[in-house]
């Protein structure tokens, strides 16, 4: 075991792929020499060479198409886009191509690549290095969706994508890559290394995916969140003193519906958060499958907690964050109703 | 100083429309055996103008000329006349097919057979295709069954793609033809990714990447253009033009620049015209670029100019934008008929054994034809399977899924 | 009044657009001399010229870009993308441009803009000429999502887009095209001339954005649905017998929840209809509003019928397809539950 | 025949890096002043080395040499000068107020001042600039007030955009000057299309769009490359290559390619290569460039060779990536000095009124950041309000949004 921020988790992950696996390569914009504008892939081409870790042109469209080429090949691409918010040019390349090669192919042609991504706001990144976009990929069959919470999970879940036959997107909450963040912007920033979750295996190991966790057992309503809003919901329950089962979801796609139907007949009430805009995110077809599955169990509706539907604001990020009160503020409402 | 006339947008029109009289003496053929052939590790910037020249090879009298000239021996020549002669019968079939709605949608090749066949005859086991829906050629040339290719467009029981793709939107890995997409220029840059992962693996396999005319103006065909330059990837870089996209004439995708093959000089690879109806004028071509990629030279970039002579698919209907005896006016006439004219001259084929291939060709793709009917047509006999739907959106089904599958009932 | 078809209604609103206006202009692939691909704007070449309706190159991203562009000039583009299947290269020009330019440049810069597409299938058109992408254009916040089921409303919804100050995509079903279709696919076709809802004003008139329309009342079930899938709906309530309340949504975003609402109070239950893959699918916002909404009056999860979570196939299209008999044993389940 | 050699990826590296002695050697700099300069009207085809040369007026000496020189007076120039310092002077100020925490973030311009600044100069009220986040030198030279720019970076409550974009991305429809993006690329095509519908219109003017060197390798740069090829649009397309794209060297978006400018060649757009650090060649190139698009004659293609000195961002640091002294050693030196060393030897400045000119401007930037403090910075003072985060996504607020808002408390 070592201890990682979830920068180290990310590159050890890769790193120990590309050591166990000549056909991994990874390549993006600032990616090799300067080992990424996050330095999660710092080191990796003085380890493995320029033609196993190297820079790209900026061209998020041709990353994507020249990994699904590859990956036709044989190899597996684990590649980056710079920010969630720039993965729009690429797009067509996922959603007409990689996630649906295998199926019109009828399996002669797969594509094993990995799309990894910093999501998520936080950081007053504004409209352009905030974004959530995981419900434009979960809407689309043949794709999986990961977003991790914390540095061992990244590790293992990270490993286990590129490990995958079909292409996986990885949205990693830039937020969370130097610690915990439990949505309290103004208290002092905590280290992973005080959390337990920053012990990580040094060595090879994964997290399967399509496995949510439990994160924090309890009775009384169940939260249905992942990446960054974990914690925050972590945080909102103790502070509300509500007995929360906080679930982290950890593969969005496919997702971990047992987990979910087994935690909200017990608790009989829901609350699902995320940090994405509100209408048609993910958190909409959570609550769709909740009251579907666990209609007759539910005490209250469920509820949803999200980033407004606007554009991610600069100056007013704190106004929009779905922070801790907001969340608390839904427990009650939901353990009330 | 700047004057202050109203400015006026300008949009280009093609020569002639229905009604009009076809016009192409606005396009300069140069003489057959005219262009030079450069060694292939010719620095880039030496050759531009065979971006804007058209290398050909048989002239007007059925002669190969010039320096692209006698790579080919009499059986191989007999052999790429074959191919064209069984794609042209192949079309006509499946046209014919679609109208009989045995399937829902065909797409043929009429007029540009030369370009897939010839260019097919240059690669090599393990090479691969990142084709369009226009290079069936490829498949017919390497020697792919027909009756596979027909049970994929009659969507029967034995469709190899299990009823899930379109018609023609073949995929063979075996015979080095990547899945068709459907969705314009994205397999461009899939090419590139490939020769880059042969390069990176220190394989000797190299790729073609395809692309229509109209499509070069899509984007993914800039990304192509962009990795290959600076990754000098090992591909052959092939546009189709037959200057029609649709309804849409080349011109629009073209624009300012005088031909699409000039868009490599920006990037720094080499690019090439070629008569796409010649079919030796295209392999000799082809040759060249295939040995630059794997003698790792980088790229290249080859412009076919062809006309597409038929309709751009069963849905549509060219009458309605161009005059109706266009293609007789091409000026680079019908590929098949030129091979064989050049065949008869040299003396390795005749009128009689032509009709008599004619007529062998036919039986064999009816029979193709017989063979995949036994196995269905798209609303009669045997189909693939409701099951089938299902499968093979993952290696493994996931839950939801098989929860849909089970609601289904299959 | 005259009788119209669906493509009629749509040609006839941009030719009463761009006769009241002449800062409406028209491109996109095939559109010019030719009329497009299902000859929406046949003729407007002719009549308005070369400069206000034209033939665009094959790039979806230059069309929309180029359209954006002009609508900051002050003109108000119309434009068409051949099949929503091959809009995804716009992707990027649609969401962090054309959805954020208003808001983000304080409304000095706005985007004018109509995105026209034929959706949805019934044509046997496979993957690539199939695909219904509402949802994936209802999570981003600053666009506005209109599907018409008639051409009485196609045309008054096109014009209201045309002239509304926002970016609006218009989804045209084009298995409603040349009829109405109820999921009958081997039944003779029925021409709009048989229908009251071909019945379409000659000169101008709009239909709101964001109001929904009951289409056939009824006091047991509230079905939300749109598009194609209307007469689908209406055909599966008439033959259950099932006394159901069909509501044409019209406009996805902004969505008229108070019609919504209004009806499953009525009815206490509700099923949710759409072609889209049913995972995060525009039905996943639907239900969890409803049960957000009208939990306590609920006596019955709100059912999903949508296409399954696969590619769109081709040969197996009326089993993927969700026609009246899936959607009369949601109807049936619900009103059994 | 093909040899079988194993492939290998080419995978292009800088000359150097940190540790390693800067060297611009293999950069060919011609002299001042030997590039003809063509009508507007020319043909593009003869135009072609313009793409592979630099235009340079201002020499080594000092002097303003060859056909670009002559188009501006000595008060013209002393007003580029300030217009550059003013920049330089900003930067710097912004530069340290990020330091100080009052933004998030800033982006300078260092060593890249001359090209949009002397670019300004060559539009008329009206035009159109569809910018990236590095010309901030467009709205200093045409006058828009530093406290306006300043208030956005602070975000404060005068901020012109309500907080809700991020530091330094502007708007200035008045100024003629798009909202920035961020997202980059996307602003190319747009000016396509802002300048085809002022063709449609009938109008007299015109848009110049323009991208980084990095930025080149995205799709929306040829979608813009098509569009203004095919529909002529009256637009000026400027790429700005400072060598540097964040850590990324040229080479990666280049490719095999000399120039960028040449990638206008396979459109037929007449593409110039221009000395970015000399004003005047920027400012005879725009305005030769400006004067093609207002007379109709269609887009040009303008690579402005310039050098990035400062990091990419506040959130960047290039030693890392590059040799710390690598700036110094740039052979095109700094357009400000080389503008005040021209003047100086015009006669029309001296050193003693450059020192003055400095601190004056300094103290108009520290007024202005006064004046644009009392209104708030990021984290102290006055701000934008919650109510303004929910206005501007739509004209009017859909009810979804309402409930949003009221929900919120505001
Ligand atoms: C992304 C995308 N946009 C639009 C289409 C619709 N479409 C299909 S073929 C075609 C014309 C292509 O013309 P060209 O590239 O010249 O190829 P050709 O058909 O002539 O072989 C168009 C516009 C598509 N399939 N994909
Ligand atoms: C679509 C997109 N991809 C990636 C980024 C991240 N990014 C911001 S600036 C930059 C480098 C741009 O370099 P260049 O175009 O040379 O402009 P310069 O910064 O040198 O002015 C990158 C990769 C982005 N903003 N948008
Ligand atoms: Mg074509
Ligand atoms: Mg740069």
């Amino acid at each position: 075991m070592a201890r990682m921020t979830m920068i180290e988790a990310i590159r050890s992950a890769m790193d120990v792929s590309m050591g166990r696996d000549d056909k991994v390569v990874v390549f993006g914009e600032d990616v090799g020499y300067f080992g990424g504008v996050f330095r999660c892939t710092q080191g990796l081409q003085q380890k493995y060479g320029v033609t196993r870790c190297f820079d790209a042109p900026i061209n998020e469209a041709g990353i994507v198409g020249a990994a699904i080429g590859m990956a036709a090949y044989g190899l597996r691409p684990c590649v980056e886009i710079q920010f969630a918010d720039y993965v729009y040019p690429a797009y067509d390349q996922i959603v007409s191509e990689a996630a649906r090669i295998r199926y019109r192919s009828n399996g002669q042609f797969t594509c094993p690549i990995v799309v990894r991504m910093p999501t998520g706001g936080g950081i007053f990144g504004g409209q352009t290095h905030s974004q959530s976009p995981e419900a434009l990929f979960t809407h689309v069959s043949g794709l999986k969706v990961v977003v991790p919470s914390n540095p061992h999970d990244a590790k293992g879940l990270l490993i286990a994508a590129i490990e995958d036959p079909d292409p996986v997107i990885f949205l990693e909450p830039k937020r969370l890559y130097n610690g915990p963040f439990d949505g309290h912007h103004d208290r002092p920033v905590t280290p992973w290394s005080k959390h337990p979750l920053g012990e990580v295996p040094a060595d090879h190991f994964t997290v399967d995916l399509g496995q949510a966790v439990v994160r924090c057992p309890g009775g009384a309503v169940t939260v249905l969140t992942y990446g960054t809003m974990v914690h925050v919901a972590e945080a909102a329950a103790e502070e509300s003193g509500i007995d929360a089962e906080v679930i982290d979801l950890r593969t969005l796609l496919p997702l971990d519906l047992d987990t979910i139907v087994a935690s909200v007949k017990k608790t009989r009430r829901c609350v699902v958060v995320h940090e994405a805009t509100l209408t048609s995110g993910f958190g909409a077809e959570l609550t769709a499958l909740v009251q579907e599955e666990c209609f007759w169990h539910l005490e209250a509706p469920v509820a949803r907690v999200a980033g407004y539907d606007t554009p991610y604001p600069h100056a007013q990020e704190w106004d929009y964050f779905p922070g801790p009160a907001r969340v608390a503020e839904a427990l009650s409402a939901t353990m009330e109703a | 100083m700047s004057d202050t006339e109203p400015l006026r947008l300008h949009v280009p029109e093609p020569e002639v429309r229905p009604g009009d009289a076809p016009d192409f003496s606005h396009v300069p053929i140069p003489k057959a055996g005219s262009v030079p052939r450069p060694p292939v590790d010719v620095d880039p910037r030496e050759i531009r103008d065979l971006a804007y020249s058209i290398i050909r090879v048989l002239n007007r009298s059925g002669n190969a000329v010039g320096p692209w000239a006698g790579l080919l021996n009499e059986d191989e020549l007999r052999d790429g006349l074959r191919h064209m002669m069984t794609l042209r019968a192949f079309d006509a079939r499946m046209q014919n097919a679609q109208r009989q709605g045995k399937t829902s949608f065909y797409m043929q090749h009429m007029g540009e057979e030369a370009v897939a066949c010839a260019f097919r005859r240059a690669m090599e086991p393990g090479d691969m295709n990142f084709p369009t829906y226009r290079q069936a050629g490829l498949l017919i040339a390497g020697d792919y069954p027909m009756v596979e290719m027909m049970n994929q467009i009659f969507s029967n029981e034995a469709d190899p793609l299990k009823g899930r793709q379109l018609p023609i939107m073949y995929s063979a890995k075996d015979h080095g033809f990547f899945s068709i997409s459907g969705n314009l220029a994205t397999q461009f840059i899939q090419a590139v990714g490939w020769a880059m992962a042969s390069a990176i693996s220190g394989d000797t396999r190299i790729s073609a990447g395809w692309i229509g005319d109209g499509s070069t103006a899509e984007s993914d065909f800039h990304a192509a253009l962009v990795f290959a330059s600076t990754y000098r990837a090992p591909v052959v870089l092939n546009i189709v033009n037959n200057q029609w996209a649709i309804s849409t004439f080349q011109g629009i995708a073209r624009g300012g620049s005088g031909t699409f093959a000039a868009r490599g000089h920006g990037f720094g690879i080499p690019s090439l015209r070629v008569d796409g109806n010649d079919y030796l004028a295209v392999h000799a071509v082809a040759k060249w670029a295939v040995e630059r990629a794997r003698r790792n030279l980088g790229p290249t970039l080859i412009e076919h100019v062809t006309y597409r002579v038929g309709a751009h698919s069963t849905s549509d209907d060219p009458s309605a934008y161009r005059p109706k005896t266009e293609s007789d006016a091409w000026p680079l006439g019908d590929p098949v008929i030129r091979l064989k004219n050049h065949l008869i001259k040299i003396g390795a084929w005749s009128d009689e054994r032509h009709t008599q291939a004619e007529a062998e060709i036919m039986d064999e793709v009816v029979a193709a034809q017989r063979e995949a009917e036994k196995h269905g047509t798209l609303h009669s006999g045997g189909k693939p399977s409701t099951r089938d739907m299902f499968e093979g959106v993952y290696a493994t089904m996931p839950p939801h899924l098989r929860r849909q599958r089970q609601k289904a009932g299959v």
